[in-house]
């Protein structure tokens, strides 16, 4: 769920370190109001997208002040405090974690993978139409703004203190949900998952997304999530596979080859925001105006 | 000793500049007038090396050496210095740093540098210590041309030099460029202010939609009609008086 | 017969994660060596006329990854049987997911009480639980070498803190008091102040329940410090050559527990499948051999459940091995209600050079207590 | 009562005088100009009129509501709008969205309203409408019609600053203040701001507080001139008043 | 009150490392306003190359730091030519992004070429002995890590301060285009800002690692410390930078020793919010308002 930190990033140019940390907050509290207040999940679930976005009212109060490192900080803080907290707090199931219930909608209960496949990306696609919809409306006009110029930002009338605060929440509400919704994914959350790698993925999403665009958002998270699933078995690949052996026998030592991931993980991040500053955003509008043009 | 010749300029894939050629002579100081828009920073801009790749067609020459495709930190040491549009100082550093900077590429000591420029600008003396960034507008302009001084150039390039300066002050800006062009200094200068600019230039040019128009010496362009028109300003009083709106466009197609 | 997922005629599926990236990289030495182990196996012709096919999959100790693993394990690949899979909140992600779904799992490489409580039908833990192990090295430290004074410096999550649980647990049986309770968090490389607490307390002896690296350094800042008590190690800091050398030496005389026999001559016979079928094997240390322990039993569960394999047959078979020895561990005994399969250790001192010298018997978890 | 009276304004920045005990009024409908040279305090003044800095000591009063103490925002809010000398536009989005910004105050939709519409009919898509009728109202006024879709960071200075213009009307303010409107215009460019500056004053029925360097176009527009010197009011008056007061000469414009 | 310097002590050693990191940090952002993520890794690398020399090519001590300083120095340009040179117009967003790109692919790197194991690392001087003041030992490699990070501040502040390089390195991070009107050749500058910051911290690696062992994660932990000890001093102040180090390690030494050693890394960063909340650019570092 990218689309969150997005809006946050791109949109009003804050940098957060700690969106983990409100992943792990959706996540965790929508499972805890389903299991132990048995909460249904309807209600739980945007329950958990408002608890989070109450965290990230209460993270941009101090952020109003703070800008670039400053703020980088402020919230990778936030993030290692939440996730300290909660693998050391009995009532999150520590360092364990806790099993998430099934999703159910009233008396229906939501369990094949392809089930759970369709409901989230229902949720998805109304979180992006929503999210879309406010970037171009007042709301999302004022982020822009900010990000651009707080002084005249302010002068056209714009409370930046609200603004920026309320720019944290939204964008806390969507990794919120985003957290809950991995959490019924994958049936599971556990305190050691929403660490600063994971805030970092998610920076990386947007980035090779492409900034300020929701469309690049969710272009970037699938192609990262895709590629982390496939690089861990590189070896299999054919030519590459056995030629990457070779390569760690000669200068490497075979047993480290997996950290290729994170090779090539970097790899892809600089050069998306060398070649293609846009993102794939940037990608996809060069192939769309190269079909307008076609045939010519 | 400035020469570009027939350069072509583009943004992306918008032409800028159309076929644009001038030349400044030796201890000369030569203007460009020209509407908004019309290529005028562009152009300086290139000659200062500041847009890769680009003059795409064309050559710019200074004493004979070829220095477009070069990059600007070698072709400031050539002795050209260059007074950006719309000030640039550095914010954060104290004045004196800024003009530190401004002789960067020469070796040795600067005090004596720094004292001419304070006879210039005594206003600047007083807040050796001020960040620039604090500075009024105008402050921050006799700072950026302060600082361009520092290099003792051989040619100074000024973009609106007289940007946001009060009249008084304006006068003193063409007042110093004549004394330094006295000196010995080539001046190259981009000016809205046609009067003041045609009034210490020996020569002018002026520009419009990425090409030179007319050029010529101040008294002549002085006598033209669309100059004094559009630059001069001369025949305003009976269209105000009229309220009434109206634009001649598209001169000189 | 029905298909069994992960069994055909020639093959069976095996899968296990480990992470082989990230800051837990040392632990998956184990994943490796239950790899070379299944080559050999093969090499030998395989059980019943199958080759195991063996999966591994790089979690980089992050549960989420874990569970993903385990979905695409079952979704995607369909194995039949998990070996091993370092982690403890690794592995409790993805628990009851395996256990749904009726996937056997053997040998999970760390000692926690949630693997066999409450009593799972198809996982089988081999590794010696934290709670025991810990409780035998208090005795012994009190009973054998007359400490007084016991202090105990664990990681801050599960796997010190049920350490913990065993430590105190004897303590408290003798009427003593624990000296301190330090832990440290997993992330921490600064341990001065952790050090300086366990010197106020003024132990004899500490035991320490953490990462290789954490020992490594609360020795050389207690060295520094001038704080110098009779060090007690768990059995995941067995690797005394290892220990030695990250510790420059001060590893020597450290006393600790061991759960897995170095001197069998099975060890010769693995070290040698691994030069020929990982050469280049640079980790050859106690976790890699370990990785042949935990997949040992489930060989053996498979050849016994026989041609005609499923998982309730394989259980079955399980339940069988009692009191076997034909292993790098010990005494290795499944049953219907018994699903911890080892609950020994022996001690060993780290001698000159970082040599192990054993120093105990297998000591028995039950008739300890 | 004065619908913009500032009396006894003062501020300094570490042991600088900006303003020393600075008073004017202004009347409504006028279009009021401060000139001065450079560093005298002009743009100090518009920032402690509009909130960015805070006074040391004096009051603003406007439309009688006292403005020292308040935020930028709460300033926008109350009518008043600004320019900048230098230009704070939002640099990477279009004339259109620069200038519906500037809409912002008289916009009501939030998160929920912005989020949840899906056709014309909702309330937020309505209003998003109504405002963009106004504002291309205001793009045809001020002829920038080319510049609508340009992100703003492409265009010339001199359309920047009529965007910057556009953006201040489109606050619909009671008060306007103009920081050197024409700076890096020629004469036929700053010629049309001038009569824009009228129009703007007659058609949106504002009153225009403006600072200018540019005599031809001051002495042109204003109603009344107050001269500024080292944070100190040299003269207040009409344009003849001021054009040949021996003070405003010497200081200011110079024997030309 | 032993306990107290004992702590102290802990913290002021542990606390230069950190400012040996902010300070790398630091010398980066004050010419491109980006926090470099790849600090540590590079860092990392470099005391990898120490010993990699030391131990399979049997170099001695002395000449294997100074190839290792070499190397960081060119890692260091190297890094800047390769990932951040060729970005178009970048923002800052776009560099982070490309330092935490370089982080994961050193990371990645040391992984796959040293594997996972705990390495020791020898160094000529004693970690277990030094002198005492009072009670309180101070080891030679306490003294030795104190003594290099003061140099290396009060070398660098000088350089700063005093030097036609060191000032255009600020006058590049505010202002590139009016700086290379100059004359400045912002690149070579940047490049060269680069290699001075790898340095430093590769100085740092090569301080913590007899200590904490060395592996790849080893500069993990003192790498975001050393981002928030240079936050803490107001990310462009070098002194500051420093002092936030050194504040940083005695802070969080103290509360581990007085308070809770569950929360001592997170409450340094608790303690940085609450600061930051009150003055928003660290502690030693004027804010500067943009004047409009
Ligand atoms: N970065 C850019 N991208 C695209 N077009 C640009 C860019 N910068 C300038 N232009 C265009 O190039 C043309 C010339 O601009 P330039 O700044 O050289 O004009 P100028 O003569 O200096 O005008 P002014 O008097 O307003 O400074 C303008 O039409 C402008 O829109
Ligand atoms: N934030 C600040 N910090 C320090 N000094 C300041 C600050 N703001 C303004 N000044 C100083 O106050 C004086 C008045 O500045 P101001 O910007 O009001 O001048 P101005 O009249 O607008 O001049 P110009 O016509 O050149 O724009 C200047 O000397 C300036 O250096
Ligand atoms: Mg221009
Ligand atoms: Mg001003």
């Amino acid at each position: 769920m990218a689309i969150g930190l997005n809006i946050l990033v791109g949109y009003t140019g804050q940098i957060s370190l700690g969106h983990a940390g409100f992943f792990a907050t959706g996540a965790y509290s929508c499972v805890l109001l389903m299991v132990k207040a048995q909460v249904p999940f309807i209600i739980a679930l945007p329950a958990a997208g408002l608890i989070s976005a109450l965290f990230g009212f209460l993270v941009g109060l101090p952020s109003l002040r703070l800008e670039g490192p400053y703020l980088a900080i402020a919230t990778l803080g936030f993030g290692m405090a939440i996730t300290q907290i909660i693998s050391h707090s009995s009532f999150t199931g520590g360092h364990m974690g806790i099993e998430a219930p099934k999703m159910s909608v009233g008396s229906f209960v939501i369990d094949t993978p392809a089930e759970q496949y369709a409901v989230i990306t229902i949720i998805a696609v109304i979180l992006t139409v929503a999210a879309l919809n406010l970037m171009k409306t007042r709301v999302g006009r004022a982020f822009v703004a900010i990000r651009d110029s707080e002084i005249a930002a302010e002068a056209m009338g714009i409370n930046i203190t609200w603004f920026k605060t309320l720019s944290f929440a939204v964008s806390a509400f969507y990794t919120g949900i985003g957290g809950a919704l991995m959490a019924f994914a994958l049936e599971h959350v556990s305190a050691s998952s929403f660490n600063l790698i994971l805030s970092i993925t998610f920076l990386a999403m947007i980035v090779v997304g492409g900034l300020g665009s929701i469309m690049g958002s969710i272009l970037g998270a699938a192609l990262l999530t895709y590629l982390q699933i496939k690089l861990q078995i590189i070896q299999e690949a054919p030519v590459i596979g056995p030629l990457l052996l070779d390569i760690s026998n000669m200068f490497f030592t075979p047993e480290g080859l997996p950290n290729i991931q994170s090779i090539v993980f970097g790899a892809i991040m600089i050069a998306i925001v060398i070649f293609e500053p846009l993102g794939m955003r940037g990608i996809y509008l060069r192939i769309k105006r190269y079909w307008k043009m076609w045939p010519f | 000793m400035l020469e570009t010749r027939n350069i072509e300029i583009y943004y992306g894939k918008i032409m800028v500049v159309r076929g644009l050629s001038i030349k400044v002579q030796k201890g000369e100081i030569r203007a460009i007038l020209g509407a908004n828009g019309a290529g005028k920073s562009t152009t300086l801009k290139t000659i200062m090396g500041y847009l890769d790749d680009q003059p795409e067609k064309g050559t710019i020459w200074f004493n004979d050496k070829r220095i477009d495709r070069l990059k600007t930190e070698q072709i400031v040491p050539l002795g050209i210095a260059y007074v950006p549009e719309g000030r640039e100082v550095f914010p954060e550093l104290t004045i004196r740093e800024n003009l530190i900077m401004g002789a960067y590429t020469r070796s040795g000591d600067c005090s004596a540098e720094i004292d001419r420029v304070f006879n210039y600008f005594p206003v600047l003396k007083d807040r050796l210590k001020q960040q620039a960034g604090t500075l009024s507008g105008g402050e921050q302009q006799m700072l950026a041309i302060g600082r361009a001084l520092m290099s003792k150039p051989a040619l100074m390039i000024l973009d609106e030099p007289s940007l946001g300066l009060s009249p008084l002050l304006v006068t003193e800006i063409f007042d110093i460029i004549r004394t330094i062009n006295q000196e010995g200094m080539t001046i190259l200068l981009v000016e809205q202010n046609a009067r003041k600019a045609l009034s210490v230039a020996h020569h002018a040019f002026i520009m419009e939609t990425g090409r030179i128009v007319l050029e010529g010496p101040p008294d002549k362009l002085m006598k033209n009609e669309d100059v004094q028109e559009f630059y001069l300003g001369m025949q305003q009083e009976e269209s105000i008086k009229g309220y009434q709106r109206y634009k001649r466009k598209k001169r000189w197609r | 017969a029905d298909k069994v997922r992960g069994v055909t005629d020639t093959e069976i599926f095996i899968g296990q994660w480990g992470p082989q990236t990230g800051p837990a990289a040392l632990w998956g030495a184990v994943a490796r060596g239950s790899g070379v182990y299944f080559d050999l196996i093969n090499e030998e012709g395989g059980i019943h006329g199958r080759k195991i096919k063996y999966f591994l999959r790089d979690d980089s100790y992050n549960p989420m990854k874990t569970k993903a693993i385990a979905k695409e394990f079952l979704e995607e690949i369909g194995i039949f049987a998990v070996v091993g899979g370092v982690g403890t909140s690794t592995g409790m992600a993805v628990r009851d997911y395996l256990m749904e779904n009726k996937v056997p799992w053997v040998g999970p490489p760390t000692g926690s009480t949630n693997w066999t409580v409450p009593m799972q039908k198809y996982l089988f833990a081999l590794y010696p639980r934290y709670t025991d192990e810990a409780y035998v090295l208090t005795q012994y430290a009190v009973e054998k070498m007359g400490k007084k004074n016991i202090a105990f410096f664990y990681q801050n999550d599960d796997y010190g803190k049920e350490g913990l649980k065993g430590a105190k647990d004897y303590l408290e049986k003798k009427g003593m008091k624990i000296a301190a309770e330090v832990p440290v968090e997993p992330q921490d490389t600064d341990l001065k102040s952790h050090v300086l607490k366990l010197k106020e307390s003024n132990a004899d002896a500490v035991i320490l329940w953490v990462l290789p690296k954490h020992a490594a350094i609360v020795l050389g800042t207690s060295m520094a410090a001038g704080f110098k008590p009779q060090w007690i190690a768990c059995s995941t800091l067995s690797d005394s050559t290892l220990m030695h050398k990250v510790t420059k030496g001060l590893w020597e005389g450290v006393v600790y527990a061991n759960f897995l026999d170095m001197e069998s001559p099975l060890v010769k016979k693995y070290l040698e499948a691994q030069k020929k079928f990982a050469p280049k094997e640079q980790e050859t240390g106690v976790f890699f051999v370990a990785g042949f322990l935990f997949a040992e039993p489930l060989v053996e569960g498979l050849r016994r459940a026989g041609k005609d394999l499923n998982p309730d047959s394989f259980v079955k078979a399980m339940e069988s091995i009692q009191h076997w020895n034909d292993w790098l561990g010990y005494d290795c005994t499944f049953g219907p209600n018994e699903r911890q399969g080892m609950k020994a250790v022996y001690l060993s001192k780290c001698g000159q050079g970082g040599k192990p010298e054993k120093i105990s018997d297998w000591l028995k978890f039950d008739t300890a207590k | 009562m004065s619908f913009l009276a500032i009396k006894d304004l003062g501020i300094s920045f570490g042991g600088l005088t900006a303003l020393s005990s600075v008073s004017m009024n202004v009347e409504k409908g006028q279009i009021f100009s401060i000139i001065g040279p450079n560093g005298a305090g002009k743009t100090t003044i518009f920032n402690c009129i509009s909130g960015i800095y805070r006074p040391k000591r004096g009051s603003i009063l406007f439309q009688g509501q006292e403005m020292v103490g308040k935020k930028p925002y709460q300033a926008a809010k109350m009518g008043i709008a600004r320019t900048f000398q230098n230009i704070e536009l939002f640099s990477h989005l279009s004339t259109m969205d620069n200038l519906l910004l500037g809409r912002h105050m008289h916009m009501k939709s939030g998160i929920l309203a912005g989020s949840t519409f899906l056709g014309r009919n909702f309330p937020a898509a309505r209003e998003e409408c109504l405002h963009r009728e106004r504002v291309e109202r205001i793009i045809e006024f001020l002829e920038i019609e080319s510049a609508r879709d340009m992100p703003v960071s492409a265009l010339p200075y001199g359309t920047r600053k009529l965007v910057e213009l556009g953006r201040a009307l489109a606050m619909e303010p009671s008060l306007l203040l103009l920081d050197e409107p024409t700076a890096g215009m020629n004469q036929e460019e700053k010629r049309d701001m001038m009569f824009w500056i009228r129009d703007i004053r007659d058609d949106f029925d504002v009153t225009i507080l403006m600072v200018e360097h540019d005599m031809n176009l001051v002495m042109e527009v204003s109603d009344e001139i107050f001269a500024l010197n080292f944070g100190i009011k040299l003269v207040q008056g009409p344009p003849h008043v001021v054009r040949n007061d021996p003070g405003v000469l010497e200081a200011y414009l110079g024997r030309d | 009150m032993q306990f107290f310097f004992d702590l102290l002590v802990g913290g002021l050693s542990m606390g230069a490392c950190y400012a040996l990191v902010a300070l790398a940090m630091v010398i980066i952002y004050k010419t491109s306003e980006v926090p470099n993520f790849a600090q540590g890794e590079m860092a990392m690398l470099s005391t990898f190359v120490a010993y990699s020399l030391m131990s399979s090519y049997h170099v001695g001590f002395w000449t294997a730091i100074i190839a290792t300083l070499l190397f960081a120095l060119v890692l260091g340009f190297l890094l800047e030519i390769a990932f951040l040179r060729p970005a178009k117009d970048p923002t800052v967003l776009s560099l982070i992004v490309i330092t935490l790109g370089a982080e994961m692919i050193l990371y990645g790197l040391a992984g796959w070429k040293w594997g996972a194991n705990q390495n020791p690392f020898q160094v000529p001087f004693s970690e277990y002995s030094g002198f005492r003041i009072g009670g309180v030992l101070i080891t030679e490699i306490n003294l030795w890590t104190f003594v290099t990070s003061l140099v290396i501040m009060l070398l660098l502040f000088l350089f700063f301060r005093y030097t036609k390089v060191g000032v255009a390195m600020k006058a590049v991070q505010q202002n590139a285009f009016a700086a290379k009107a100059m004359g400045i050749p912002t690149r070579r500058i940047l490049t060269f800002t680069w290699g001075l910051s790898s340095v430093t911290g590769a100085v740092a690696g090569v301080l913590i690692a007899p200590i904490a062992t060395l592996d790849t994660n080893m500069m993990m932990d003192p790498m975001l410390k050393g981002f928030a000890g240079a936050v803490l001093g107001g990310m462009t102040s070098l002194p500051g930078a420093a002092l936030g180090g050194y504040l940083l390690g005695i802070i969080e030494n103290c509360f581990g020793g007085y308070v809770s050693l569950e929360f001592k890394s997170v409450v340094a960063f608790g303690l940085i919010v609450l600061i930051l909340c009150l003055k928003p650019t660290g502690l030693f570092v004027k804010h500067f308002e943009r004047k409009v």
